[in-house]
């Protein structure tokens, strides 16, 4: 998995975040200055510590942020070279971005297939036409079909994980954010659901910008990588340089000391 | 023993009265949140809006027609103005501003329409009928049946069509939602516009009882200890909860209120209501979650 | 932001400095002030609204036609309270000063509540209170209240007219023994304030005095009614308020009792009690101490000059000119009116003072052939007002509605003195010696 | 706030405060005292008696809210029942108990709802947020309905309307001037406001707020947040208690239910969220913004469009306009007045230290 994304980088990337800084209510400093660029049919993953800024990264771009009292008050973000700083989270879905948040956030009151449904109303498909969709998620997740009767908050954190994904799926997007999809789940699941996400982006070309703790499963998945601490980017590079590097470890924990938490909240 | 049974029923017929203002209320919070305290005031505006094209000369179901109309308007305005500046707000401000609207809408339905109270008559006699000796109101027992239908309809409602089943997406988690494009500020237009309609048909139902005047806003204190035992956020729970209570009262009325010189009513529910939240602090269908306010 | 508030700081600033130099420029020294405490909104908004327009057509009346009361006219300002005693007590205080160089020379505090609320001030202020046909029942005793005025028909009197009316209808004092007649009133002062005078008629008369309150706003009545038809009564008597009466009414009838043996108070029997009572309310009797009707002389004259003038304070003038708190309207103005006159005959053609004006209201005499100039005979009955006695009148007609309209059943029925007085005479001395009053002596 | 990077970083540590400025706050204060004393001086009866003198009294029940709700956090729609419980109370006392010595009959008001209030606040152990809320309103109705149905509160009249007997204050009737009536009521406002402002500095006050803040943790850290809550409510129901004795004796001279209703409630909840949760002061700017605004607006009202419209709408119209102040408020100043003052105290102070 080493297609070095320098050597097939098109005139314009998918993503680009520029020197975001994201400010929640007006004082407490979410994250201070990110630079993250995804291009179409990459995999890129945010790395590091719990609090270090990657869930806000991701709201900001998905627009999640302002909709809790957070601003980006520096920066830009572009989506295939347009601005999208400010834009409502339902808007940049039907633009093709779509956040599965961390902690999977099923709908817990609706089946499976309602929560499925739920996902694909976004681009009105008529009822044949969503129930083929609906179809070809089960295909993709079969776990699903054999719970599609049942309340989504009845199911299994793995079913869940995978519900959120193939929910974001049927708005049909071009990039996923997809925050923590290994949090608190077995090794094995963890391995199965990023290899659904490989296979998504190899079969697909869906590009996902996948924010983790878990450095090992997602950089070998990912394309590129970054790893943020205290709001900052502080590293970047391929998938494989990271993973090769040795000092990656030690930074990634000597950050976790060095970070202030009572000024940085996770929303 | 016939009394029993005759206070039992009264009492669970007029009991559905109650959950029809406290369904209104249940599908505003479920979806957003928000404690509505001017469900009374909606309810008030639909019915004097209804009088109001009645006495314009349309006939009734045009006239219904066109309340709806009014009230889905009156709505998408409450989104725009009150409800989407404050999003994201502690809920007790959320709370604050449903009061400050309670002025606002009788104000303004009163100023526009008149306080004098007037008819509202949507063709339901309010006869005795006798069931063995056993006297029932037949306008009670219509309108009973019309809850009925009308939470089955909003059960079809909420269960297949595609934004009954955003709307309990955006109900579960509002920002999942937006997240795959589920456009909540439209959500709570649509919210605020079924609680409205939901409200018209409280607000005929009580209005052909009592005229339509202002004390038809005061309905609202009876929806709130309903919505204690039933729950903010189910509609079952508004519907056994109204009924609870409105067997509860009349029961209450007839046995207790001769020992203590009557008059109760005002506060029996509510103690009823603290009776219930001792057994079950969340309502016979709420659910146990951690609340912060 | 903070702009926006500093404007409204300032805004407070200005009205409040404004509300402060109250009694400026004196107009031409020939208009009498008169604060007309309101409630347009709120719950009782649907009878104070017809209430007011009563009054201020009158004034208007009296105004544009009569070139106001011996050349002064009235200069009225509202002041909305919703039927909170407290906004009265504000209201009071802001107006009792007088105006642009008139004095207030009266109040019309169109509540009991706020009449209670605002009695000691008035008395400390001497400007009289006008409560007709409410306020304290002792306050008839003039020596102790001097400046509360329970004109027409005290609430203890209410009690007494519908006795007697009753008895008529039974064919008879004697037929009322063993009786039973069930008051269904409004848990409040209101409507308990006629139960003493129930109690000692029931023992003089022999009937079975049955009581049994509604909790306000009593919008769901069943229970009650239940308890009625369990009664097996002979008689019903409504003492509700508000919504109360439609709501009572139409109870009343799916329980099976008969609405013509019902009798509501003077605060259960306007148009807009019987209009939403729909059918079930035809028969349905009410007290009257103001009969509804535009068919006596006094509305030719304002139907000339006010309504079809377009002066008119009614909404909808079609259909509620003549209703019953139309009326109440009308009189109570009306009866302020010779107030003044009387007092100018001695103090002199001039905006007047509250002692004046008590003065006026303490010598004031209608009798028939006045009642007849002021063309309201039938709709007010004859009235001696004095010192000891500020009820003045004690009787009522009873009406009838129609389905659309009052037909009234009977001439002026008188209350019973004999049962009624020592009650007041009673309560009044209470009153008195609680708190440390001494009763005026009048020569 | 713009995106242009001319502002520093925001300020990481928790935020707001303009400064400290402890000697521009006493100096404000003593400044605000000396203006309320002079106030029956400088001012008319009408001032006095009928607009500085609620606010005080409506400051004070704001106040006993604001203890429990911005300080406690616990939502209470009963703050009206309570006052009734502190009006009817002082009453029986003078009436039945003979006691006439106006300051004592004030406090043992205070303290018998007090005792109502830790009653009522029991549930508050099992429930949280607008269940509680719920459950004050169960209070407030029962109050609503007590007070009416036994005479025995009201003396037996016929009527439930208190005519209120003389109240003794060192051989002075309380009610004999208004001169009086100010200056008595002030003092008491004062001391029960520092006592309150006292308490809140102290570790009651800090343990209140770390069961606002969060409940289950504050037990976590030893907290016995039972007996916290139940004392917040306690010492909320008393001062709203004198607040409602205070609001009948002093202000209205009379006393009926009317004056507590569930529209009372209401205001004192306006209060002190228009004039800031957990501040003291923004108790009694709330007090005089709710209390002056319906006189501004009638004023307005009666000035530019009196004629134009009939009574009824203009009332109604004034009636929306309150709503719609409201709500602009809370859309604007979430934080309340007090805030806004203090922003606007610090900016002063900054131009000034510029100009310096």
């Amino acid at each position: 998995m080493n297609t070095g994304s320098d050597t097939t980088k098109p005139s314009q990337p998918l993503l680009s975040v520029d020197g975001v800084e994201v400010v929640y209510d007006e004082h407490i400093l979410g994250v201070a200055d990110i630079s993250v660029t995804v291009n179409p049919g990459e995999i890129v993953a945010i790395l590091g510590a719990n609090g270090a800024g990657k869930s806000t990264t991701l709201k900001a771009i998905s627009g999640i942020a302002q909709t809790e009292r957070a601003k980006i008050t520096k920066g830009s973000i572009r989506f295939k070279g347009d601005q999208i700083n400010g834009i409502a989270p339902h808007k940049l879905a039907k633009r093709n971005i779509v956040h599965v948040l961390e902690g999977r956030r099923v709908f817990s009151h609706l089946t499976v297939e309602e929560n499925l449904k739920a996902g694909s109303f976004l681009r009105r498909p008529a009822r044949r036409e969503m129930e083929r969709r609906i179809e070809e998620i089960y295909d993709w997740l079969p776990r699903l079909r054999d719970k599609r009767k049942t309340l989504a908050g009845l199911t299994s954190g793995g079913e869940q994980q995978m519900l959120a994904i193939g929910r974001a799926l049927l708005t049909q997007p071009e990039l996923v954010l997809l925050d923590e999809p290994s949090m608190g789940l077995a090794p094995i699941i963890v391995q199965e659901i990023f290899e659904i996400v490989s296979r998504l982006n190899r079969e697909n070309g869906v590009s996902f910008l996948v924010a983790e703790q878990n450095i090992h499963v997602s950089l070998a998945h990912a394309h590129r990588g970054y790893v943020i601490a205290n709001g900052h980017a502080v590293l970047s590079g391929s998938a494989s340089e990271l993973a090769a590097r040795e000092d990656l470890h030690e930074f990634y924990l000597g950050l976790q000391e060095e970070d202030p938490s009572e000024t940085r909240q996770k929303a | 023993m016939i009394l029993f049974v005759e206070t039992l029923i009264g009492g669970l017929l007029a009991g559905t009265m109650y959950s029809l203002v406290a369904i209104g209320f249940v599908l505003i919070f479920k979806a957003s949140g928000v404690f509505n305290y001017s469900q009374g005031a909606l309810l008030l505006f639909s019915a004097l809006a209804l009088v109001t094209f009645l006495e314009m000369g349309l006939s009734f179901w045009p006239a219904v027609l066109v309340t709806m109309v009014v009230m889905v308007i009156l709505s998408i305005i409450i989104e725009r103005v009150v409800l989407r500046p404050l999003a994201n707000r502690n809920v007790m401000t959320l709370f604050m501003a449903t009061l400050g609207l309670t002025y606002v809408i009788e104000g303004a339905a009163q100023g526009l329409m008149g306080s004098e109270v007037r008819l509202l008559d949507i063709g339901l006699e309010d006869n005795a009928l006798f069931w063995g000796d056993i006297l029932i109101s037949e306008f009670d027992l219509i309108v009973a049946c019309g809850a009925a239908v009308l939470v089955i309809a909003l059960a079809i409602f909420f269960s297949k069509t595609r934004i009954g089943i955003s709307l309990r997406a955006v109900a579960d988690d509002a920002a999942a939602a937006q997240s795959i494009g589920i456009n909540i500020n439209r959500i709570w237009q649509i919210v605020w516009a079924v609680a409205a309609v939901v409200g018209l048909i409280s607000g005929m139902v009580w209005g052909a009882r009592q005229g339509v005047a202002f004390s038809l806003s005061l309905v609202v204190l009876k929806a709130l200890p309903v919505l204690i035992i039933g729950g903010f956020t189910s509609i079952m729970g508004a519907i056994v909860g109204g009924l609870l209570i409105g067997a509860g009262e009349a029961l209450a009325e007839t046995y207790l209120g001769p020992l203590v010189g009557g008059g109760i009513t005002p506060w029996f529910a509510y103690v009823l209501a603290l009776a219930f939240l001792f057994i079950r602090p969340v309502g016979l269908f709420g659910e146990y979650k951690v609340e912060r306010v | 932001m903070s702009k926006h508030f500093t404007s409204i700081a300032a805004a407070v600033a200005i009205a409040a400095s404004s509300i402060m130099s109250t009694g400026v420029a004196l107009a031409d020294g020939m208009t009498q002030y008169v604060p007309l405490f309101v409630y347009r909104t709120g719950p009782y908004a649907s009878s104070g609204s017809l209430w007011f327009a009563g009054e201020r057509d009158y004034f208007t009346y009296i105004n544009e036609v009569e070139g106001g009361v011996n050349g002064v006219k009235f200069a009225i300002e509202e002041f909305e309270t919703e039927y909170n005693p407290d906004r009265a007590v504000e209201a009071y205080e802001r107006s009792k000063g007088g105006k642009d160089g008139s004095p207030t020379a009266f109040i019309m505090t169109h509540s009991t509540p706020a009449t209670y609320a605002l009695m000691d001030r008035a008395r400390e202020d001497k400007i009289p209170l006008f409560d007709p046909a409410g306020g304290p029942s002792e306050s008839k005793n003039g020596l102790v209240f001097p400046y509360v005025f329970p004109l027409l028909l005290t609430f203890y009197g209410q009690g007494s007219v519908a006795v007697n009316f009753i008895a008529e209808e039974f064919g008879g004092f004697e037929n009322l023994k063993g009786k039973k007649i069930v008051t269904v009133y409004h848990d409040s002062g209101y409507g308990r304030a006629s139960q003493p005078v129930m109690t000692k008629l029931a023992e003089k008369y022999g009937f079975i005095d049955v009581q049994i309150p509604v909790a306000h706003p009593g919008s769901e009545q069943t229970a009650i009614w239940r308890q009625v038809r369990a009664e097996k009564p002979d008689y019903v008597v409504l003492r509700t308020w508000g919504v109360m009466t439609p709501v009572g009414i139409k109870t009343a009838k799916r329980f099976g009792i008969d609405t013509t043996r019902m009798l509501g108070d003077v605060w259960a029997g306007s148009r807009a009690d019987m209009i939403p009572a729909g059918d079930a309310a035809i028969g349905y009797n009410a007290i009257a101490p103001y009969p509804g009707g535009s068919d006596f002389d006094v509305h030719a004259k304002l139907k000339e000059h006010v309504i079809d003038k377009g002066l008119s304070n009614l909404e909808n003038s079609d259909a509620d000119f003549g209703a019953v708190f139309y009326n109440v309207g009308v009189v109570n103005a009306a009866l302020a009116v010779e107030g003044m006159r009387i007092a100018m005959e001695k103090f002199g053609n001039r905006p007047l003072t509250g002692e004046e004006m008590l003065w006026g209201l303490e010598n004031m005499t209608i009798d028939a052939a006045r009642l007849e100039e002021l063309g309201m005979t039938g709709l007010l009955q004859e009235l001696k007002v004095t010192p000891q006695d500020h009820e003045g009148g004690g009787a009522a007609r009873v009406q009838e509605w129609t389905g659309n309209g009052w037909n009234l059943v009977s001439d002026w029925i008188a209350v019973d003195d004999s049962v009624v007085d020592p009650l007041i005479e009673a309560k009044a001395a209470e009153y008195a010696a609680e708190q440390g009053i001494t009763p005026r002596v009048v020569d | 706030m713009n995106s242009v990077g001319a502002k520093p970083t925001p300020d990481l540590n928790a935020i707001g405060q303009a400064g400290s400025g402890r000697g521009t706050q006493s100096w404000a204060f003593l400044a605000l005292l000396a203006a309320l004393v002079l106030v029956p001086l400088i001012t008319t009866e009408y001032v006095t008696q009928v607009v500085v003198l609620p606010v005080l009294v409506l400051g004070l029940a704001g106040l006993g809210l604001n203890i429990l709700t911005g300080y406690a956090g616990q939502i209470s729609l009963g703050s009206g029942g309570f006052m009734a419980v502190g009006a009817y109370a002082a009453y029986v006392l003078a009436i039945h108990g003979g006691i006439t010595f106006f300051p004592l009959t004030l406090l043992l008001a205070g303290v018998i709802a007090g005792l109502v209030g830790w009653v009522f606040g029991l549930p508050s152990i099992r429930i949280k947020g607008f269940y509680v809320m719920v459950t004050s309103l169960a209070a407030q109705f029962f109050f609503e309905w007590l007070f009416l149905k036994f005479p025995w509160f009201y003396n037996y009249g016929d009527v439930p309307t208190i005519s209120l007997p003389p109240m003794g204050l060192f051989g002075l009737d309380i009610n004999g001037s208004y001169v009086i009536k100010y200056y008595f009521t002030l003092a008491f406002v004062v001391a029960l406001t520092w006592m309150a402002s006292n308490l809140i500095k102290s570790h009651v006050g800090r343990n209140w707020m770390a069961i606002r803040d969060m409940d289950t943790a504050a037990g976590v850290i030893g907290i016995d947040s039972k007996k916290y809550k139940a004392l917040a409510f306690t010492i909320s129901a008393f001062y709203l208690g004198i607040a409602g004795a205070l609001w009948g004796f002093i202000f209205l001279g009379t006393t009926s239910v009317g004056s507590f209703q569930i529209d009372r409630s209401f205001q004192i909840l306006f209060i002190i969220i228009i004039g800031g949760m957990s501040s003291i002061r923004g108790n009694y700017i709330g007090a005089a913004f709710i209390f002056l605004l319906p006189l501004v607006i009638d004023y307005f009202a009666k000035t530019f469009i009196g004629d134009t419209v009939s009574p009824g709408v203009l009332s109604n119209f004034q009636k929306f306009l309150f709503g719609a102040l409201i709500i602009i408020f809370l859309i604007k100043e979430p934080d309340g007045i007090d805030k806004l003052l203090r922003q606007l105290m610090g900016r002063v102070r900054r131009w000034g230290r510029k100009r310096a």
